[in-house]
């Protein structure tokens, strides 16, 4: 199959119960799903935007003992509204600890200490390896420098498991082959000739817009295992640029609570800064 | 006791050469915004610029024509954009191409312990695969003594000059800093020279009262520059916040090159120092930004009786 | 939040085996004194024993039967004297031999280093010549794939358990500490498993009104204990001064085989806890250690308006 | 020549002016002495023991601009009283900083921010290699296990220059031959086969009860350059384990000033703890 150039649409979810149907939006839906993953999970290193938001939800909903590390090398930050960024000094009032970037990135990141790390990326391919340094064919004249990697590689190598959260489920980011890798999957990584195998299992769930897929052997592909509430697996498959698996047990996934819903509006983000 | 408090002016010409390697670090806290300027306002050229993640002052520094390299890991405005210069320099070479060394933050990271260590690389585990290992040759491996796998290495890095920017420093050169503390402490000893710019200088009874809170010590600093509002538009811990406004501001008007050109004439070499900088952005805007005091509980550093 | 507080007892018999590599770490303060009287009474045997610079408690775990082995780059009692027991291991294989790995404490740094940053091992410069290098086949050499000399590295070292002392952590285990910090954040992270000892648990509040003050964060943590004067005879800031004469009294005392023994008999194994054990060795010295207090000026972490 | 037991004396230096006459200990002689070779010099590592003495002298005299950093990872120290050992927590209160043992290890020595170092040795060859391991032949059994290098090695290898203080000269400490090479001389660096070159000149001064011994290029002997009133070239030559060279330009020792008595005795350690 072919990615073809289509209108992006996304999930309508609406829930509907005896208080009256109420739309839910897409940047709430990928938050709540991200939140739900983690269940069970303990110690997370969140990228800035929904990745701090889903991780206060889950707080608060599935994993109370989860423990926040930022980039910026702040843990249990309390922040009395919401950060801008990851360096956003906000997080350091009443946080438990700020670690200089070396004990970040050698001792927590290398080291081994993050069960899971969220990333987000502008393209990612079927084994879950992601491009967020450049679009184009000529590295060194791109037709579109991107931010590139910040800690992206070190997340991708040492968490245990990586989270990737995509707004935008379309063929321009599902691709069959990245522009440039820059963090790559276990897969990728094996097919090199030298170097460190990566500590973790990479990408194990991707959220997006659509649905969730998930991956968890080193040379597994990912998967689509749930789509949206009126979302159909075939246009999943169209808006991925390769032969996207669909789980024989796919499932549908459950809308978002009444609670959760609240919780995201009314106590994490009112401001809706990241609810956009 | 050394003395070793300058002006800005004075520590950048004194300790910065055309064509040398400069470190200027901070990460989205306590950065050398001042220093740069004073950098642009100088007109230093040939540069090759040392900086984790970039933001308004390396589009200023490339739109001022002081660089010709970069050394980097995170090359957007923070969350408020691009960095459009940057784009123009690295995906249309204009107005001419532009030397980029790229790493990811661990790679740069380890780059600044090895360098400040005197070390030739240091090891790192994380680049198996990359093609960021595959694009740039500095990236290298060595075989494990200890039979396990190959291990990627990354050179070290040593700027001829590295600009930090902290809360307070004594006259001497101790310097103190609290809040996301980036990786200042290893580009200080990784320099060959260092210029320290400071919120205030502060009797030194203050620093002393609390010495594991000196992040770099005395000896190994050249300079240390008294710089209020030095880190603007980025926060400084318990001084002022970040102004998110002027961050995001940039990424709009630095989409014209012309613009740019016309920000620096203005706001750069059309004012004397810092303090005539400030002045013209508007010093009202430091209304929005001032923060509430909130202050940590005094330990106790006992003494012999 | 996770409660991490346990009892000494509970959390040496949960986190150690018979067999492990042991990590004790603190550099003439802030050691877990406590800590090591406990491995005593709970009988363990066959640990290897990492610990930078030795002490006391060095010659009571191996007068005590413990340790099979040592991983160290300092043998003596810091400035009070020899450490006898671990001389007659070492030079007479009395009562039997000690397998001894020998570093230089900028080795066993760098070891820690390594270990904490889960690399297999980490450069240093200094061993050149050094007929520690050739007794130790442990440190070996790489080749400098930049073109300069070969350089000598030191495997990682990952304690099986790691065990620290510190100032105060609050119960989820952040820890907090001061003064002359040693190795132990490095040790901390390269353990597989941590107890941190502290003088006390204090309310949350305390530690995140000053964030920077933590040198290890709750998460690799796996016990908080609270030992008062945990690290007699050792100081700690702000808390107790040290205790020069008991440090050499045991110079004298372990001159003897059956004196460390008795000692042993009599303090530790005679002995419920560490409570009991500073009873027994006379509370009043802690007079003679007590100390004035200086506090350290606040910080303004500030706060957004 | 071969080294031969003698009785150990050292020298006997009185002063004698307007005052009257004053004798001055070995333990004196040897403090002023390091103290006043510490001329124009800056950044100084201090081990415990007379180099923590000697370094305040000269902060009191000929290097007011001296700055002090201690194995503990302690600068700018300001004690009330002196320090028992470099890991005293009276260096804290009022010192400058507490440097984590890594930036202490890896970025002040390592990183050859030192200009000179002190250390202290069991024996020391004719090129300034040190041995402060072990004593015998057997090196896994030895007859006397000594304390080992601690920071011995890396203060060898990184610090621009090293003094060796030794308070007893005798063919027992100044050998032909170490019996183990804990720190090595460059002479000795030079002949490995592999590793890193040390950075510094390695031991440039070595000051005893005796006098004063100088080298400073890597292939250089240590040579008697000064001896202390009173002593005997020939007795210093027969009292090293090695054919020692003795300057052509021989001096005699400036013996110590009322002053820097004055200082020693009244100011810098009044209870004699290192004084002994």
């Amino acid at each position: 199959m072919t990615a073809t150039a289509r209108t992006e649409s996304t999930a309508e979810v609406t829930i509907a119960d005896a208080e009256g149907p109420e739309s839910v939006t897409s940047s709430e839906l990928l938050t709540i799903h991200s939140a739900r993953a983690l269940a069970a999970r303990r110690v997370v290193f969140a990228g800035h935007g929904l990745p701090t938001l889903a991780v206060s939800l889950a707080q608060h909903t599935v994993a109370p003992e989860i423990e926040i590390v930022y980039e910026s090398g702040v843990t249990g930050a309390r922040p009395p509204a919401l950060p801008r960024s990851i360096s956003d000094s906000i997080l350091v009032p009443g946080a438990a600890s700020v670690m200089p970037m070396t004990h970040l990135f050698a001792y927590v990141l290398q080291g081994q200490r993050i069960d899971v790390g969220f990333l987000g990326a502008a393209q990612v391919d079927r084994y879950g390896s992601l491009n967020s340094t450049l679009i184009g064919s000529d590295w060194d004249h791109p037709d579109s420098r991107l931010p590139g990697s910040g800690g992206a590689i070190e997340v991708m190598a040492g968490a245990a498991e990586v989270f990737l959260v995509m707004r935008r489920h379309t063929p321009r980011t599902f691709v069959e082959t990245l522009d440039f890798v820059t963090s790559p999957s276990p897969h990728q990584a094996k097919s090199a000739e030298a170097g460190t195998p990566p500590a973790g299992a990479g990408v194990t769930h991707v959220i997006t817009d659509l649905g969730v897929m998930t991956r968890s052997e080193p040379d597994e592909e990912l998967t689509l295992t749930s789509i949206h509430p009126g979302v159909d697996a075939a246009e999943v498959v169209a808006r991925t640029g390769w032969d996207l698996k669909v789980s024989e047990a796919l499932t549908t996934t459950e809308p978002p609570s009444r609670e959760e819903l609240r919780l995201l509006r009314e106590e994490l983000d009112p401001s809706r800064i990241y609810l956009r | 006791m050394v003395d070793k408090t300058a002006s800005l002016s004075e520590a950048v010409s004194t300790h910065l050469n055309d064509g040398d390697t400069v470190a200027l670090e901070g990460f989205g806290h306590l950065v050398p915004v001042a220093a740069a300027h004073e950098i642009i306002r100088q007109r230093f050229s040939g540069l090759t610029l040392a900086r984790m993640s970039c933001d308004v002052i390396v589009d200023q520094l490339l739109g001022a024509g002081c660089l010709q390299g970069l050394i980097s890991s995170f090359v957007a405005n923070s969350s408020a954009g691009s960095l459009y210069e940057l784009r123009r320099r690295v995906e249309h070479c204009d107005p001419e191409p532009l030397w980029f060394d790229e790493y990811s933050h661990g790679g740069m990271v380890a780059r600044y312990q090895a360098g400040a260590a005197k070390l030739p690389f240091q090891p790192i585990a994380s680049y198996r695969g990359s093609d960021l290992a595959k694009k740039n040759p500095r990236i290298r491996t060595v075989d494990d003594p200890y039979g396990g796998p190959s291990i990627h290495v990354v050179p070290a890095l040593n700027p001829d000059l590295t600009i930090v920017h902290a809360q307070r420093a004594d006259s001497q050169g101790n310097v103190q800093a609290w809040g996301m503390l980036g990786i200042q402490t290893e580009a200080a000893f990784a320099g060959r020279r260092l210029v320290v710019t400071v919120e205030e200088i502060v009797d030194e009874d203050i620093v002393r009262s609390d010495p594991n809170r000196t992040i770099i010590p005395a000896h190994i600093v050249d300079s240390v520059v008294p710089v209020p509002r030095g880190s603007h538009p980025h926060a400084v811990q318990g001084y002022y916040d970040r102004d998110d406004e002027f961050s995001r501001a940039w990424s709009t008007l630095a989409r014209e090159a012309s613009a740019v050109s016309a920000w620096l004439e203005e706001n750069i070499h059309g004012t004397a120092d810092h303090e005539e900088f400030l002045s013209r952005i508007g010093l009202d805007r430091f209304d929005r930004l001032s923060i509430r005091d909130t202050f940590s509980t005094p330990v106790n550093y006992g003494g012999r009786v």
